[in-house]
């Protein structure tokens, strides 16, 4: 992390002592020069409470106050605002990081036990595989999958998305105008404010060098937009005549210099054995933008003071260019000034290992050359289907309906007698045929006696009551793999409110059945209260002496 | 940007229309929404007679079977039985366009929700999953899961669309998901895509890299138009890319991945998977579901490993996480093991000395003249196994809908000779 | 529409309310019994089914058994019916409470006609005999003239171009009730007249036929016998040719007018001649439950009120007049357009909104048909509203009574009338108070009683 | 408009597609002739169609060697539904000319093959493919149409060999919404026939003696479906729907399953005996868990 050369005052009044401030993981530290001074001193970043500086332009020195959460405040004196602020922006940082992580602290501080002694860990996994793997309630694999299952979620729920560029571009922002008073209002998010800086490093930098030494934030995006706005309106010569009398201003119109730059060293690295040379066909830089404004309206082309023309297109591929390259840091945009550091140092590294790159975007070339390729000429690459050897389903399924086959199978007599069969099936059609159907039909005693029975078992089945509802509801608790391999904090919160859900069971239920089921709930209840019983006195166990306790016994008793 | 594109189908006249709206009636609007004249063509006569659609509905199916099982060419392949799939919806800005009517968004809702209910009636022992894009950032809608209606509520319930949308992001989530899946499990994605563009954090193409290292098949059907990195991804993953030109076209696109596609052979990971045959509890009999955690009479199954109460299947035990199903569960993707092969079409010229005269003129399976107008046979088509002779509509349904032969059924075949047929 | 299963019904009711032994003699005919099965209920069916071949009386708590909580109701109905019929005779048991069992004629008769079917009074003209049948699509054609001529008659009789050999005398019969003979300005179709005929083609028939037999007495037929002979005739085979001299007089002249009516087509033979029934005849059983022959819709509403009907008939156009304005007619095609004016005299004539309505579902073009709604939802709205327009005012009967002796007499009388729900209007001011003229006697007794 | 439809058509009208078993193997060796049998089954449908003038009747064949429609109620000469009724005769006798010479094909079937192990069954999957397809062309022809509903009259034992045929029959009925009713007459009881009805929400009944088939049949299976809606019919008797496992054809309710080609084993293989497939994979993969468990624990 960062260091600084700070004073360390305990209150206004101390006149201090220097020191090394140091910022670490999740303190800060301050470590005086001379090493006699007792005033060392090690505030954790979840406590401070909040932190408090001196504005630039006051006469007062650089100056960060951060108070904590038992209220004592610690003041350091940095040797420029450029650090108080770098330092600044680091520890809200860190508190921000601090606050996101608070709600799962529960959990932390099982894990952190559980760190403690991965041996113990190790040792509960022992036991948890011999238990189902070995008892075959479980094979290898299913275990494991389970286990990584859960593991899984965590990590789902931590990874974060960020947002990539927007694709519509920054300088598509209109201006909002209120009709009676001739001022123009931006709005500005934090959002174009990182995409401005993104596309336009000039704009970056000038904003690192102004703020806040020369001005405060707001009047250099008044600045900014202000600029914008002439140049909207085209009118090239007030730009001129603004650009003429404030420099910062015209930073803001002048072509972008770096951007300029950057792409000299493009140019440089392409292959020299290229043949740029283009012929008059490929010309198109004599029709300003293809005659195209940004808002559509016809370019009126003026050849002098061209210098503060920018052009659609430069700007269309500068846009592209940085959505492509996509967000590469990540700060919280909140902060201005640190967004713009932070661009500011990716360039840095990017330039300075550009040699470096190089092989990596050669890569990233061959592969875009790759993609290039015109359809027809790339191989079809289809994949090889994975061919299925079975055999066919009439005798594959033979074996499926295991219970019928053991019907006898007549081959053998049915050689014979089958003709004869047929024989005897053509006789009684015949009969039929000539007798016409046998009357009557049906003796009416047997109709009876089959109407009757059929009626029986309808009322039958009308009236089947329930067998035995109270099936054992200990079987039904959760105990089982899952479980196990779960936190113990996540099966309390689970139990504890598996046993809320009991309650809500009971009044969700109608009256008369209400008994019965208070009957099956009873059990399970018990047994929870039994589980957080035993919970809460291995938990005080674990906490006495260091987490030794394990979660598989609290789930044991369940 | 995606809000000027044409589209193919004359969208362009339509705006135009749209123009004048306010000054034409509501029965008028009526008529230029529904082009009814395009269902319209003129006969020799110069009579206007109604397309008849039949035949070419057939035609199209029929080029789409002939795909099919050109892909399979004459052996066995395995498909993808066991299938863990998520579905992609890009709510982006994009998706507010109406040139889907009502809207983009609506349409996909629709026919999602139609496609998740085919896509578990053919593939009982699946998973499917809910992504949405939104803002450029992917949200998880529901996680993998075997019952259509919860996935259907979760997406009704979030039907609005803002902002960009992001590949990457969405390709991320549903990799980190897919990554948990045990390794038979056939990884898809299925993307409905109507931005023309996407803004990513980061590169795509490793994302990409990434979904082919760890086997996701990932298809995409477009709403808007063909784009490269769509394409890019689905040539990478071995899945399908498409690109709807109407509601009817989407419809079919969507449907097209309800039946197991074929497994891909470096993809497929053959496995035995644990699965348990609960028996249905006694008829009245009282018990706490794990599944609702509310109390139920009567109907339910009990999960045979850590006998926890289930109120359908087929489904994965809440408690100790096996899969329950019941064998008609299985048969039921039997037919996706032994598809029957097409039908070949029967020459209608050949009258004079037509093979039709013996075998009588009707179709087979459902006993409808086969005599076309005037008495000479009309379309049909014949099984090359048992020979026998079916009209267009029983062809169709004996592919889409009952998957075997009544021809070979109702002939008994000695297994010697049915070897030799293989 | 509600007319058109009343009608039917009450063809049942007529059998029902034939005498005991008349029913039996109906029942004695094999097709008679057939007929009335299909008529019955689907759960009397199924009874009857059940019964077949059960001589000794079955409970009725076992019947019930089979029926779901939510069918008790039709269960009821099923059980009334039957009984109605006479084919369930209802015996009460110590035991097990109310029994019962199958009209043996009606029982007997079924059994045969199931195990070895009923055999018709008269073979079909065997085909190698030389005349030519006309072909089924010729025979409904023909019947559906032959209908639609009779209804023009019975519509406009006015102008007497002689379409049918219907005597006139029948013919009033048949108008009885449908048109209303005023004089002077020629006969106007009753409202009863005018949703006559919106009905669909089997209602129609059924009234007519109903009427016929109704009057069968003062043709001195027997009713019965009428009746046993449609049923028996809606057993031949549409396009089988059946020689006359196999008919008793009676039926031969009842045939003449059915031919006329379009039930049959009578073709003279060589020696003998022939009557071939239509669909029309063989569907007489048909529309005894629910009617299923239609004919394709040709009507195409717009949303702009505008009608176009694909229509050749002079009929149709004439039903269409009813409630819309003609505006041209080409040969296959009438437009017309439905206005406020066309469906005021439509409401004037008592037709309602619903019959109009449903008339267009029913007879809706197929093509608009499978589209939902088949008519527009702002035409039918349209139309209901205008129907609702004519209901602003109604008139109530009443009674204004006025100088009252005092104020409480005024009072009392006001809450008396309250009481009696007969209040309409009150003037406390004036003591003025006006009353339904249901309750004037109730009124008036109360005034005397104050009076005293 | 479907709504007015349904209205003007009575709501009882049903197709009745009758599946009858003619297995010469079956009758041979019954106490109950197939004449007794068939009179009821004759007499039966005839009460079918005398419920409504509009009800049809569809019969097929379900034999030993092969299936055929030897009845359609609609087809009978002149067309309409009002002739099958004129003269007995022309049902019966169509019928049981149809029948007859069907036999006479089948046999000449059995004739012309060698014979082999095999069970006595019928080709039921055969005939029930063919119904759903008839009465698929029912459903064609417009939104006016009967309720179709299919009634199985089997004798003969299940042929495994049409397992999945059966299956994939079942699932299209259900999937159409027809129910297969089934009334099994045979001596032990038909898993197919139970399973068929209970998935498509027929009735199945095996009704005990056989002289009073025709009571069974006019009470329990002559009843169209829309009074099914409120009328209780016998209930069908829990279906076990446990898996036999593929190895030793015992039911079991934990097994393995093949992720290629779904057939069953009772205990873990190393390679599926079915398709031959091999399971090498899943150790390898339990190995990376382990590994990467080691190092995932910590963080977590």
């Amino acid at each position: 992390m960062s260091d600084w050369q700070v004073k360390y005052k305990s209150s206004l009044k101390d006149r201090g002592t220097e020191g090394i401030l140091k910022l670490r993981e999740g303190m800060l530290l301050f470590v005086p020069n001379d090493p006699t001074s007792d005033s060392k001193l090690k505030v954790l970043t979840p406590n401070i409470k909040s932190q408090k500086y001196t504005k630039e332009g006051s006469k007062k020195p650089a100056w960060l106050n951060l108070s904590n959460k038992q209220g004592d405040s610690h003041i350091f004196e940095f040797q420029n605002y450029q650090d108080m602020h770098a330092c600044r922006a680091l520890i809200t940082k860190a508190l921000a990081k601090c606050e996101e992580e608070q709600p799962k602290k529960p959990a932390a501080v099982l894990t952190s036990a559980e760190q403690l002694s991965i041996a113990d860990l190790e040792l509960r996994f022992k036991r948890l595989h011999k238990e189902f793997v070995e008892t075959k309630v479980l094979t290898e694999d299913e275990f494991w999958a389970t286990r990584k299952k859960l593991l899984g979620k965590d990590s789902i729920r931590k990874s974060k998305q960020q947002v990539g560029l927007k694709s519509m571009m920054v300088s598509g922002i209109k201006p909002s105008t209120d009709g009676r008073t001739n001022r123009v209002t931006f709005n500005l998010t934090s959002e174009i404010i990182f995409q401005i800086f993104a596309e336009k490093p000039a704009v970056r930098q000038a904003f690192i060098n102004y703020v806040p030494s020369k001005m405060t934030e707001k009047d250099f995006w008044t600045k900014y937009f202000r600029a914008e706005y002439l140049y909207s309106t085209k009118n090239t010569a007030v730009a001129a005549a603004e650009a003429a009398e404030d420099e910062e201003l015209a930073v803001f119109l002048k072509p972008d210099e770096i951007l300029a730059q950057e792409a000299r060293q493009k140019i440089r690295r392409v292959d020299p054995t290229l043949d740029m040379e283009a012929d008059q066909g490929d010309d198109y830089t004599h029709l300003m933008d293809h005659g195209i404004q940004r808002d559509g309206t016809m370019d009126v082309v003026e050849p002098q003071n061209g210098q503060f023309r920018r052009s659609l297109l430069q700007d269309l591929n500068r846009h592209a260019a940085v959505v492509l390259e996509g967000r590469n840091i990540d700060v919280d945009s909140e902060n201005t000034r640190s967004v713009a550091e932070a661009l500011a140092r990716v360039k840095q590294v990017s330039k300075a290992d550009g040699e470096t790159t190089k092989d990596a975007n050669q890569e990233r070339l061959a592969r875009m050359s790759r993609l290039a390729e015109m359809e027809d000429l790339q191989a079809p690459q289809n994949f090889p289907l994975a061919p299925l050897s079975i055999k066919d389903p009439r005798d594959y399924f033979e074996s499926q309906q295991g219970n019928v086959v053991n019907e006898p199978r007549g081959a053998g007599t049915l050689k014979r007698n089958v003709h004869e069969a047929y024989g005897s099936l053509k006789e009684s059609i015949l009969e039929i045929r000539t007798k016409g159907l046998r009357d009557p039909l049906i003796k009416p005693e047997v109709a009876f006696e089959v109407f009757r029975s059929l009626t029986q078992t309808i009322s039958t089945a009308k009236n089947i009551i329930g067998k035995n509802p109270r099936e054992s509801f200990l079987d039904r608790l959760p105990k089982s793999t899952r479980d196990e391999v779960l936190h113990v904090g996540k099966l309390k919160d689970a139990m504890s409110n598996s046993y809320s859900q009991l309650e809500a069971m009971k009044e969700s239920v109608q009256s008369e059945l209400r008994h019965q089921l208070s009957l099956l709930v009873r059990p399970m209840q018990q047994a929870l209260d039994a589980a957080f019983q035993h919970y809460d006195a291995d938990l005080q166990r674990r906490t006495a002496k260091s987490a030794r306790g394990s979660a598989g016994e609290a789930n044991g008793s369940v | 940007m995606s809000n000027q594109r044409k589209r193919p189908n004359g969208e362009r006249e339509e705006d135009d229309e749209e123009d004048d709206a306010e000054g034409i009636g509501q029965w008028e609007r009526a008529y230029v929404d529904d082009r009814s004249w395009e269902a319209l063509q003129e006969d020799e006569s110069g009579l206007l007679r109604p397309i008849d659609t039949s035949a070419i509905y057939h035609a199209q199916y029929r080029r789409r079977l002939r795909m099919l099982s050109a892909a399979a060419a004459g052996t066995r392949i395995q498909k993808g039985l066991i299938r863990y799939l998520y579905i992609v919806i890009d709510f982006s800005r994009a998706a507010a366009e109406t040139d889907f009517r009502p809207s983009r968004m609506a349409i996909m809702a629709k026919h999602v929700e139609a496609f998740i209910r085919e896509f578990f009636d053919q593939n009982p022992l699946s998973q499917i999953g809910l992504v949405s894009i939104k803002n450029g950032i992917a949200h998880t809608l529901t996680d993998l899961g075997g019952s259509p209606e919860s996935h259907i509520q979760a997406l009704m319930g979030k039907l609005e669309a803002a902002g960009d949308s992001s590949l990457q992001n969405a390709l991320e989530l549903v990799h980190e998901h897919l990554n948990q899946i045990p390794s038979y499990g056939h990884r898809e994605v299925l993307i409905l895509y109507s931005a023309l563009s996407t803004s990513d954090p980061g590169d795509i193409m490793e994302t990409i890299q990434k979904c082919k290292k760890s086997r996701l098949r990932c298809s995409v059907i477009g709403l808007s138009a063909e784009m490269f990195i769509c394409k890019h991804l689905c040539q990478e993953t071995g899945g399908l890319y498409s690109v709807a030109v109407d509601e009817v076209h989407l419809k079919d696109l969507l449907l097209e991945h309800a039946p197991p596609p074929p497994a891909i052979a470096e993809f497929a990971i053959s496995n035995l998977i644990k699965m348990g045959f609960p028996q249905r509890a006694a008829e009245g009999s009282m018990a706490i579901c794990s599944c609702h955690k509310e109390v139920k009479i009567g109907a339910g199954y009990t999960c045979p490993r850590c006998k926890a109460r289930v109120c359908e299947l087929p489904t994965e035990c809440t408690i100790c996480g096996l899969t329950l199903v019941s064998s008609p569960h299985l048969a039921r993707s039997y037919h996706h093991l032994f598809p029957i092969a097409p039908f070949d079409e029967v020459p209608t010229l050949t009258s004079a000395n037509d093979p039709r005269r013996k075998l009588g003129k009707s179709c087979f399976g459902c006993q409808q003249s086969l005599l076309g107008a005037g008495n000479k046979p009309g379309p049909c088509v014949t099984c090359r196994k048992c020979k026998h002779y079916f009209c267009l509509d029983c062809d169709i349904y004996i592919h889409e809908s009952l998957h075997n032969c009544p021809g070979c059924e109702s002939i008994h075949r000695p297994k010697s000779v049915s070897l030799m047929e293989e | 529409m509600p007319q058109v299963k009343i009608i039917a019904k009450n063809f049942m009711d007529m059998v029902a309310s034939l005498t005991a032994i008349k029913l039996d003699k109906l029942y004695n005919n094999v097709f008679i019994c057939e007929a009335i099965l299909r008529s019955l209920p689907p759960l009397a069916k199924k009874y009857v089914l059940q019964l077949l071949f059960i001589d000794d009386p079955v409970p009725c708590t076992r019947i019930e058994e089979w029926v779901l909580p939510d069918g008790l109701s039709k269960h009821r109905v099923a059980i009334d019916r039957l009984i109605q019929l006479r084919i369930f005779t209802e015996t009460v048991d110590r035991r097990e409470g109310t029994c019962f069992s199958l009209n043996p004629t009606f029982q007997n008769n079924l059994q045969k006609h199931i195990i070895s079917g009923g055999v018709l009074p008269r073979e079909p003209m065997n085909s190698s005999n030389g005349i030519k049948l006309p072909s089924l699509q010729e025979l409904e054609t023909y019947a559906l003239q032959q209908w639609e001529c009779f209804l023009l008659q019975l519509i406009n009789s006015g102008q007497g171009e002689k379409l049918t050999g219907i005597s006139s005398s029948m013919m009033k019969v048949f108008q009885r009730g449908l048109l209303s003979q005023r004089d002077r300005d020629g006969p106007r179709l009753t409202e009863s007249g005018f949703q006559f005929l919106l009905m669909d083609t089997n209602a129609q028939l059924w009234y007519i036929i109903r009427e016929y037999i109704s009057n069968a007495e003062e043709r001195d037929v027997d009713p019965a016998d009428l009746i046993s002979f449609l049923l028996e005739l809606s057993f031949h085979v549409t396009g089988e040719a059946y020689n006359l001299n196999t008919l008793t007089d009676v039926q031969r002249t009842t045939l003449k007018d059915l031919a006329d009516l379009g039930l049959v087509k009578l073709q003279q033979g060589r020696k003998d001649s022939w009557f071939i029934p239509t669909k029309l005849a063989t569907n007489l059983s048909v529309s005894l439950a629910d009617s299923s022959v239609r004919k394709e819709g040709y009507v195409m509403m717009e949303t702009n009120f505008r009608m176009y009907a694909y229509s050749t008939s002079k009929l149709q156009c004439e039903i269409l007049r009813l409630f819309a304005r003609i505006e041209y007619q080409l040969p296959n095609l009438i437009a017309c357009a439905v206005t406020k004016e066309s469906l005021y005299n439509a409401f004037d004539n008592g037709i309602t909104s619903d019959q109009i309505i449903t008339f267009l579902q029913q007879n809706s073009h197929p093509r608009c048909a499978d589209r939902v709604p088949s008519i527009p939802e702002n035409v039918t709205d349209q139309i209901r509203l205008w129907e609702s327009d004519l209901k602003r005012i109604e008139m109530t009967q009443a009674h204004f009574y006025d100088e009252f002796p005092s104020k409480d007499v005024f009072e009392g009388a006001c809450n008396f009338a309250r009481q009696w729900g007969g209040l309409l209007w009150e003037d406390s001011k004036r003591m003025r108070l006006v009353v339904k003229s249901e309750v004037h006697n109730q009124m008036r007794e109360y005034l005397h009683t104050q009076g005293n | 408009m479907a709504t007015v439809a349904s209205k003007l058509y009575s709501d009882d009208v049903s197709l009745l597609v009758l599946l009858l078993d003619t297995n010469p193997l079956f009758w041979s060796n019954r106490s109950t002739t197939f004449s007794q049998f068939l009179s009821h089954v004759l007499a039966f449908l005839n009460a079918v169609l005398g419920l409504n003038q509009l009800n049809r009747v569809v019969v097929i064949a379900t034999g030993y060697c092969s299936c055929d429609y030897i009845y359609d109620s609609s087809l009978t000469l002149s067309g309409n539904s009002e002739s099958g009724r004129t003269g007995m005769p022309a049902l019966f006798g169509s019928l049981l000319e149809k029948l007859e010479d069907f036999i006479d094909k089948d046999e000449e079937l059995i004739k012309e093959q060698e014979h082999d192990e095999r069970i006595a069954s019928s080709l039921l999957s055969g005939s029930l493919s063919m119904a759903l397809c008839y009465i698929q062309r029912i459903f064609r022809s417009g939104h006016l149409h009967p309720q179709p509903r299919i009634l199985c009259l089997q004798g003969s034992p299940d042929g495994p060999e049409q397992y999945v045929a059966v299956m994939n029959s079942i699932f299209s009925a259900q999937r159409l919404m027809v129910p297969i009713d089934s009334c099994y007459i045979g001596t032990q009881n038909s898993a197919f026939l139970q399973q068929a009805s209970y998935i498509t929400g027929g009735v199945h009944h095996a009704p005990k003696q056989l002289d009073g088939l025709f009571q069974f049949l006019t009470t329990i299976f002559a009843t169209d479906l829309h009074t099914r809606s409120f009328v209780q019919l016998p209930k069908p008797v829990g279906v076990d729907f446990r898996a036999s496992c593929f190895c030793h054809k015992k039911t079991i309710d934990m097994g393995y399953v093949c992720s290629v080609c779904l057939s069953i084993f009772c205990e873990h293989h190393k390679k599926c005996s079915t398709c031959g497939s091999v399971f090498g994979q899943s150790k390898l993969d339990g190995a990376s868990t382990v590994s990467d468990k080691k190092r995932k624990a910590p963080d977590s």
